[in-house]
């Protein structure tokens, strides 16, 4: 069974080390945050200028100058700092965070990523995606396999404008995981149910198959929330 | 040294037409909106704004956009739900638009309040919002050159200033304006609280007084009373 | 996700020979003396020295310089009365120095650890301290183009920190230390005091724990009682 | 009777407007602080990370982590704030400073300044002189006119290695005020008691003189400091 979104970020959140200091993306990546393993110390960057940012903020939480690179009101962890978008950017392109999860549009084989642009009469707008994916350590990528419509986004060369070159490492999806090694694109796990054949069949670049492809180790749900689909 | 205004409307009475102004702000935290809505009842024409968004309504960035007085946006990330204005005007061509990588765009702006000519940034290399720019190999890695980037004037929002212009931010109110308050020859500042000289400690004080103009006093009623439930 | 570190020896035991080592502060306030002469109980050889000024007998650095362990200064302002050391070294030909105008200086770190390319400064054209580099003409205005600065570690010295690493200043001890704390790869904190997380508050901290790696408690007596007449 | 040093600092004192954001340079220079006129606030800038510096400490105000750009012990007026270097000369060279007040080995017919390296065997060291230099919005010299042994130190070029071209726009001497004007040099007043041909004499490039040169209008002690030399 492919994971769902929820699943996605939660396979990420496993992967995330003890001491890391991470930037979460819209979307998939920013849903990571709600399974970052407990035993772990694990500070969320957020571009206008959070290191340790909480969960979003309750009703009665809410303070109306605290908002994260989303735009939620969000809350603070004990030891978090606050600072202006020079220094947060600093952090950024200084390679400082440890990690960075983003979402994309398309990824090539060796890791190019377009995730800021669909061509057409549509006012550009790019935010902080192309400093984090060319400053942070690791960028990894969590996204559905598949457009809605069937297409691979992880293909040969990305046709969508690119935000960065080179900078993907592994990328996260409903079916599998992959990782970005020079030209290789390696097959690192696939998901319960999901086999070898199906990613293949829905990649769209040459995949590296590892001898024995390991599957991955995810409950189906998790305090409610289903992370493999019906 | 008294640097404090009485209104927004006088505050900002004196800019002309075709000025360049920066806005902070990043989401609703920092957005000097009463000085926006103060400028947008002068019903100027030809404005560049420098502000990372796209303006809303609400924060009425939208509205001089709608309004048509701004002739050029200087943005980074103008394509969030709210931003139908930067969306109409600039489908029907009637809004310039510079997109910079957020951090290209803070970083133009520091380098033009701390005199420096420009620099090279990693970010934006290979891709469209790089293209016509000088790209130099440097130390093994390619760079893009960016220029400094300076404004008429700044709309600051803080929350604490006294009387000088020293300013204090809280929570994530920082974000562009203590950078912004660097970089534009007239900075006018919107605070929730004006208090004594001296009674804001040195080493807190984000923004100091070398940079501010005038100073504004429009209290928010949230600091006093409960936040209000979320949209 | 504990940074702090028993001793100050037990910080600077992994440091190598010919290691480069930004150390903070300027005239006493911000100097970490306690790092400084650990590192200097390690007798290592060819150091490459990142500091503002020349050093003394009292802070360490001018003792480092004497006792040979230093290759290279690079540096402000090492000029000062008590810099014995570098101009006997200097002359002797036994130290490289690399002076730069302080603003060149901590611009180069802050490049360094912002992961700018370089930059274009206006400081130094047409003198000495320019010869051999770039220099391009911006908007009419001639710029000397200056390189990023990083090194291996960075000695920093602040008031508090809690044990992840934040830091907090007080007076003029900020100096270059946040600065230099975002630009080594091993960022040693000298502090105070260290306090819990979560009792420093988000708005105060000046440099994040994300930029350091160990801290170390060298408390100081006159953090207590009255301080010393002056020389 | 030409100035004592105080004197200098104090001449230029009185030229500083109100609401002006001013850099001392060590020297002559650091003794314009102690003339201040009472009724004008003008907030003292420092390199390390001051604006709004106060007079040297007493002995019992001693703060072992404040001192002032020269090393001296300072302390804070109200309204001081504190900051760190980056910042300090983003104010500097982001041309903030309203004025800056400096030494001067030799200063040019067109303002150059040479200000920080004897040529020879020595240490170089330059600090911040070279941003303020090219910074600060007025750059005025503070300098005895002549060296001890009686050279000219306003010359038709410096010899010395320069610290900026073109920067100096007034010199304030023991014998006269100067200032610079495209290529000219002139002479604007001259101390009680020193004569136009005195100031010519000692001066190492042509001066414009205009018609009539106003003479100093400065009493002869402050405060119990002789301001002109007996």
């Amino acid at each position: 069974m492919p994971l769902t979104r929820e699943g996605i970020a939660y396979r990420i959140a496993q992967d995330l080390p003890d001491e890391s200091f991470v930037n979460l993306g819209t979307g998939i990546p920013s849903l990571v945050a709600r399974f970052l393993p407990p035993g772990k110390t694990i500070l969320i960057h957020s571009e206008n200028g959070i290191l340790g940012a909480g969960p979003k903020a309750r009703p009665d939480e809410i303070d109306p100058d605290l908002v994260n690179a989303n735009g939620d009101y969000v809350t603070l962890i004990p030891g978090a700092s606050l600072f202006d978008h020079a220094l947060s950017f600093a952090i950024i392109r200084g390679g400082h965070l440890t990690h960075a999860v983003l979402g994309a549009l398309q990824v090539s084989r060796r890791g190019d990523l377009a995730s800021w642009r669909i061509p057409g009469p549509r006012v550009p707008g790019v935010g902080g995606a192309m400093d984090i994916a060319v400053g942070a350590q690791r960028v990894w990528v969590a996204t559905m396999h598949t457009t809605d419509q069937g297409e691979p986004k992880i293909v040969e060369e990305c046709t969508y404008p690119l935000t960065a070159a080179r900078c993907v490492r592994r990328i996260y999806t409903d079916l599998a995981v992959l990782s970005v090694e020079g030209e290789q694109l390696i097959l690192e796990e696939v998901a319960p149910g999901v086999t070898v054949e199906d990613v293949v069949a829905r990649t769209g670049a040459p995949l590296t198959i590892p001898p024995a492809v390991r599957t991955m180790e995810i409950p189906t749900e998790f305090a409610g929330t289903a992370l493999l689909a019906p | 040294m008294d640097r404090v205004v009485a209104t927004c409307d006088e505050a900002v009475a004196d800019i002309p037409n075709g000025a360049s102004i920066m806005i902070g702000g990043f989401g609703p935290p920092g957005i000097p909106v009463n000085l926006v809505k103060a400028l947008r009842r002068r019903k100027l024409r030809d404005l560049v704004l420098i502000y990372c968004g796209g303006g809303t309504e609400e924060d009425g960035i939208g509205g001089l956009i709608a309004d048509g007085a701004v002739r050029k946006l200087i943005t980074s990330f103008p394509t969030h739900p709210g931003a139908t204005a930067v969306r109409e005007k600039y489908l029907a061509g009637e809004l310039e638009l510079e997109v910079l990588p957020q951090g290209t765009f803070v970083e133009r702006i520091r380098a033009g309040g701390a005199g420096l000519g420009g620099f090279y940034t990693p970010t934006g290399v290979g891709t469209e919002l790089a293209e016509g720019k000088e790209v130099r190999i440097i130390d093994g890695r390619p760079y893009v050159f960016e220029l400094p980037l300076r404004a008429d004037y700044a709309f600051i929002k803080a929350y604490r200033a006294d009387r000088w212009g020293n300013l204090v931010y809280r929570r994530t109110m920082r974000n562009f304006n203590p950078i912004m308050a660097t970089a534009a020859n007239i900075v006018i500042a919107e605070v929730d609280e004006v208090v004594p000289v001296g009674a804001l400690s040195p080493e807190e004080i984000e923004t100091p007084c070398i940079f501010v103009d005038r100073v504004v006093e429009v209290p928010r009623d949230w600091i006093r009373r409960p936040a209000p439930a979320p949209r």
